[in-house]
């Protein structure tokens, strides 16, 4: 086992991929030569060669769209877009296409690509280089979407997604690129999609969260033990289709709920895990489930600390919900 | 490498003459032209039959584009790639889809490949030959052919993919990102735009400004050809240059195909609203299958009885395959919810126990009396 | 007063709209000559001339782009995308450029422009003609998104979303087109976007719904009604920015919550009602929160009346809100 | 009309010659010129030291393609507008956007046009000039500075309007509508297509295989003309001509001006990784500053001094700038919860009262101190 970056466990679930699966392709902008803005197809190119990983011209459409055109028709396509807040542009390829062949034929032609991109705050990106938009994408019938948040899980689900045989977004929290590390198995694993993981056990107050808001909720998580607030923390890690039973079973057996995310509040993924609660689990509740997001506005540049949610707002909620 | 062309290639002359031209094509592949492009007419007319007495929901009419459609498809051996337009019906026929498979798909029913999901005429088959999955959405499919195409193209097959598409299509993000990755991968592409001169009621003028549609290939390095696309002969011509180039490794071709639809854009179109008459009277001369008929009856292969004893067949063959579609009655309930994943969810498989159940509570027919199958 | 359905309303409206205000362009695919492929356009070329009424290439990016230009540059463009299931290729310029316009520039530029889709199903348009899209746009601060469901409703909503500084998505429920009729004012009356409408007054359940789920709620309340629940139903009418304290007001006072509408569930609008209940009005429920909606699926054709939500299933959820 | 050109039209040779060009611009026109560029570059060297040492976050490399900026901005009125890319800052400076209010947004702080919300370089000005908000999704601003000009066209207005971007950029969704729209209904538009040989690490010739970018108006019946974007006289020289042609109504013209950047794509780029050593050489000698200080020098009107002494003027004045735009504190915190709507909506002012209520319980300074003031 090594113990690697998010970004290293990528670029290692990547070749791994790669070499075990000679139909397996690497592609998007920036991705070849240069290993991709962040570098996690790093030397990528240099050891499989430019037919496996390639480089293509700045359409998030054309890439998303031939991408499903070689799934179809029997490679593995794993895209980058370069920015999630990029892929706008190929939203149709994505919700109209990808996600509604398999239905829409009959199951005579499918689509299993990855599309891999990185989401979120934290780098001073501003309105475009910041934005989560796992809940445009949850509302779409056909697609999976996977937010790993460990170099374990990164490498594991990333390997999962790409043998899937439909097709995943694969979220990447920038965020944790390089600010986590942990021990990484060799060769091809796998963590099955949709089920979650407990990042931390507890019995008073379950959280809700994914992606690089796991690391914030378990720090605030430490600090609510200090005074007596004893938390489960549950990493949602494939946000769709989501291990509905899983979230309610832990909803229940704490009776008092939080969610957080990065993105905005409003329809925001966590409305869906308020809304099963609400419906399937409300006479569990001991307190309101309370959401802890980013605002419902774009995102700043200047004060993006602000705008996060950071272990103080997550904090905030805990303390909240468990003495309502 | 410039060769685009402006003026369209045309072989047949009005009256059936080809000065010379030898088709290379035998007897019996002459008559399956034709008969290919009977029978898109005969479907054509019993469709809007069945969408004029209410017996399907809509349809799309074909007449006038009859030699585009099966001029191009004849090009194509069965194990290249179609990507069809919903105006492609021809396409399908020339290459043996069963009649009653297509009907299926009008009437959505529970023999329906596509399970009865799409609208009329959205047919999806991997069989005689692959005519891919008719999405609504315009132009999503010009990328995806040329996917399919670099897929091929690297594990060394020399299969072609055909895409196919109408004037308005071009203005469509799939036109350009399609094209775009196309020019610079070489992919064994045809691009197949189909000018009939309007998108339901915008005129190409409307359109584009462009000098036609071929010459649009010059934005992506693609050389672009314009046929007379009511000319059976022309458009297989062009499309089998293009279709042989691109099986050699030489990359992508765009052909315009000139032509007219004579009816509506679709069954809920009145296109008198907005086509001036003149340019159906115009087209209306140029019909491609009466173009067709005196070519094969000048050189011999066709008289007036033969002809109208074929059409009788193929007129005959459509009506049964819809009378037997008729009968198949609807899909299952279970088909909404599957096909969403290769596996079923739990969520989606909850939503399905739950209306059955309701249909059981509520002792109502529709919703199945069985317990959710999936 | 005339008479008038909901596409007729629409009608008034924007030639009302027209008359008003010079600046008020109507452009989008077919709506010049043909009048819209559902006529809600109609002869509005001929009365206003191709200049003020005009067909477009067939680019729904360019539509909205250029409309966003318009309206930075003073006039007040009201664009028509012809089905909301093809709206998806101008997502990135309504989501990434409309929404976000004025904020990015301190309010130095902004984008007042309405945009006019019918969406829903009902007429038998399988998975592209029959979309309910709402929840990708209620997710994107910037934006504001309005459904009317009555004629009334239809002309006063526009003419409001006309005259708004901020850019409005404005969904026409096709099923009512021609299925509602009612009294339509003449002239220039606005109906104030973010306000609902308690469409039946009704003390035990309330029924939160909009679009073409107004009608079909209100049946299953008469139906509900003989079996002894009282039913109130709110038509949301503008979803965004929700009148969220109106919502809570009306969920507190009857306890019991449904809500309904066609787009599925998963991350549906839906949710988010749901999630403001559970984080501030919890401690008022008497049930558990139910969501009636399409399902997790794309749409079908031939059985789209199973997919859609009909009062039976409205009734049904009713029942068990009513009797939990 | 066929106007596009394929060899670009150079003014200025290596050496300063013009061959008796005249380029009708009076003397301080010309310096005024000159000094634009050299704004550019001291903008450029100062943003990439306070990147470097840590007191902005990031910035754009623009040296080596002033002229293509400063030429074509020469061309407009103050009453036109510009729709810009990332890498405009000589036209913003070129027509009087204060050093100081740019540097305001490099810092993101309180006196940003922006408030602070957006990354540096995407710069907002309604004056002197329309410099429209830049946004980082690439080729979004095209269509949309068509739609401003078919505003000014249908209210009579004779307003021209300048969209530029890159060579990447003319694969985006928004060039294809972009100038479609714009060749159908003949819009006041100059596009502006600066290639620079690379869009980040991706070079031209992997991003299309079109016969260069001029040619791609021919896709939408627009001329292309193609222009050496180091030679601020043929850049100004063509624009000018289709700024000319646009305010009279004839409709507009997509230049490609051929420019290569000298840096990275952006500070947190290192073009070393993947740009030939050869091609940093090849344009170190086409440096449109030099050229242009060769013509000026053989026209008289600068000499070793003069030049030394406007570089220093200039260069104090943009470092003044950053000194004082480093003085301001970041903006209010109420500027996250602003301007999303033209009035702020109940479900946003509460979150912002959240915020700052936070704050206050825990005696947190950044959520500052009063109460939520919008
Ligand atoms: C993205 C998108 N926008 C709008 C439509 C509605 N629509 C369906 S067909 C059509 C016109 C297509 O014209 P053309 O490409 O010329 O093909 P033709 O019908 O003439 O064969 C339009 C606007 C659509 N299906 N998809
Ligand atoms: C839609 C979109 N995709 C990707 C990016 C990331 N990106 C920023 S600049 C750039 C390259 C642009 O190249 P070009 O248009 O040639 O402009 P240049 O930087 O060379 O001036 C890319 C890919 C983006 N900003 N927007
Ligand atoms: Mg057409
Ligand atoms: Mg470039």
């Amino acid at each position: 086992m090594a113990n690697l970056t998010l970004l290293q466990a990528i670029n290692d679930g990547l070749r791994t991929a790669m070499k075990d699966d000679p139909s397996v392709l690497v592609f998007g902008e920036d991705v070849g030569k240069k290993g991709g803005v962040f570098l996690a197809t790093e030397n990528l190119q240099r050891d499989f060669g430019a037919n496996r990983c390639f480089d293509t011209p700045l359409s998030e459409d054309g890439i998303v769209g031939c991408a499903i055109g070689m799934a179809m028709n029997g490679l593995r396509p794993v895209a980058e877009i370069q920015f999630q807040d990029f892929i706008f542009p190929a939203f149709d390829q994505i919700v109209s296409e990808a996600a509604k062949l398999r239905y829409r034929s009959g199951g005579q032609y499918t689509a299993p690509l990855v599309i891999r991109t990185p989401y979120g705050g934290g780098i001073r990106g501003g309105l475009y280089h910041s934005q989560s938009g796992e809940a445009y994408f949850c509302h779409t019938p056909g697609l999976k979407v996977v937010v790993p948040s460990t170099p374990h899980d990164a490498k594991g689900l990333l390997l999962a997604a790409i043998a899937d045989p439909d097709p995943v977004l694969f979220l990447e929290p920038k965020a944790l690129y390089r600010s986590v590390k942990g021990e990484v198995p060799e060769g091809n694993y796998k963590v099955p999609l949709s089920t979650l993981r407990e990042a931390r056990a507890g019995t008073q107050v379950t959280v809700f969260c994914y992606g690089a808001m796991v690391p914030v909720t378990l720090k605030a998580a430490e600090e609510a033990a200090a005074s007596g607030i004893d938390t489960r923390v549950i990493d949602l890690r494939t946000l769709l289709p989501l291990d509905e039973e899983g979230v309610l079973e832990h909803a229940k057996s704490t009776g008092r709920v939080v969610v957080v995310h990065e993105a905005p509040r409003f329809c925001g993924f966590g409305a869906e895990i308020s809304a099963l609660i609400a419906e399937h689990a409300i006479e569990y509740m001991e307190a309101p489930v309370v959401r802890v997001t980013g605002f419902d506005t774009p995102f700043p540049n200047t004060l993006e600390h602000h705008y996060l949610p950071d272990h103080r707002r997550v904090l905030d909620a805990l303390e909240r919900v468990a003495h309502f | 490498m410039n060769l685009t062309t402006t003026q369209p290639l045309q072989v047949i002359q009005p009256d059936g003459g080809v000065n010379g031209y030898d088709p290379k094509l035998s007897e019996a592949e002459l008559l399956h032209c034709y008969r290919a492009m009977l029978l898109v007419r005969a479907f054509d007319a019993i469709c809007l039959k069945l969408q004029r007495s209410g017996r399907i929901g809509f349809s799309i009419p074909n007449e006038g584009i009859e030699a585009t459609q099966v001029g191009a498809a004849s090009a194509l051996k069965k194990s290249d790639w179609i990507f069809p337009s919903y105006r492609d019906f021809g396409m399908a026929l020339y290459h043996g889809v069963p009649a009653l498979e297509m009907m299926h798909n009008m009437f959505g029913n529970a023999q329906d490949g596509a399970k009865g999901r799409q609208m009329p005429v959205h047919f999806s088959f991997v069989q005689p030959i692959h005519f891919v999955s008719i999405s609504s959405p315009i132009g999503t499919h010009i990328p995806q052919a040329v996917g399919a195409a670099h897929a091929a193209k690297l594990r060394g097959e020399d299969t072609v993919f055909l895409a196919s598409f109408g004037d308005g299509g071009t203005s469509s993000l799939g036109f350009h990102s399609g094209l775009n990755f196309a020019g610079v991968w070489k992919s064994p592409v045809v691009f197949l735009c189909q000018n009939n001169g309007w998108a339901i009621s915008c005129p190409v003028e409307e359109q584009t400004a462009s000098d036609g549609f071929a010459i649009k290939g010059e934005a992506y390095g693609i050389p672009g050809v314009v046929v007379d696309g009511n000319d059976l002969f022309a458009v297989r011509k062009v499309t089998l240059e293009a279709v042989v180039r691109a099986r050699a490794g030489g990359g992508p071709t765009l052909i315009e195909a000139q032509t007219f639809r004579m009816g509506g854009h679709s069954t809920s179109d009145d296109p008198k609203r907005y086509v001036p008459p003149e340019q159906f009277e115009y087209w209306k001369k140029r019909d491609p299958l009466a173009r067709f008929e005196k070519y094969l009856e000048a050189a011999g292969l066709l008289n007036a009885a033969k002809s109208e004893a074929l059409r009788k067949e193929v007129e005959a063959e459509i009506a049964a395959a819809a009378r037997a579609a008729e009968q198949v009655g609807p899909p299952g309930l279970e088909t909404v919810f599957s096909d969403v994943y290769a596996e079923i969810p739990t969520h989606i498989r909850k939503q399905g126990e739950g209306l059955f159940d309701l249909g059981r509570r509520r002792g109502d027919a529709h919703a199945g009396d069985g317990k959710f199958p999936l």
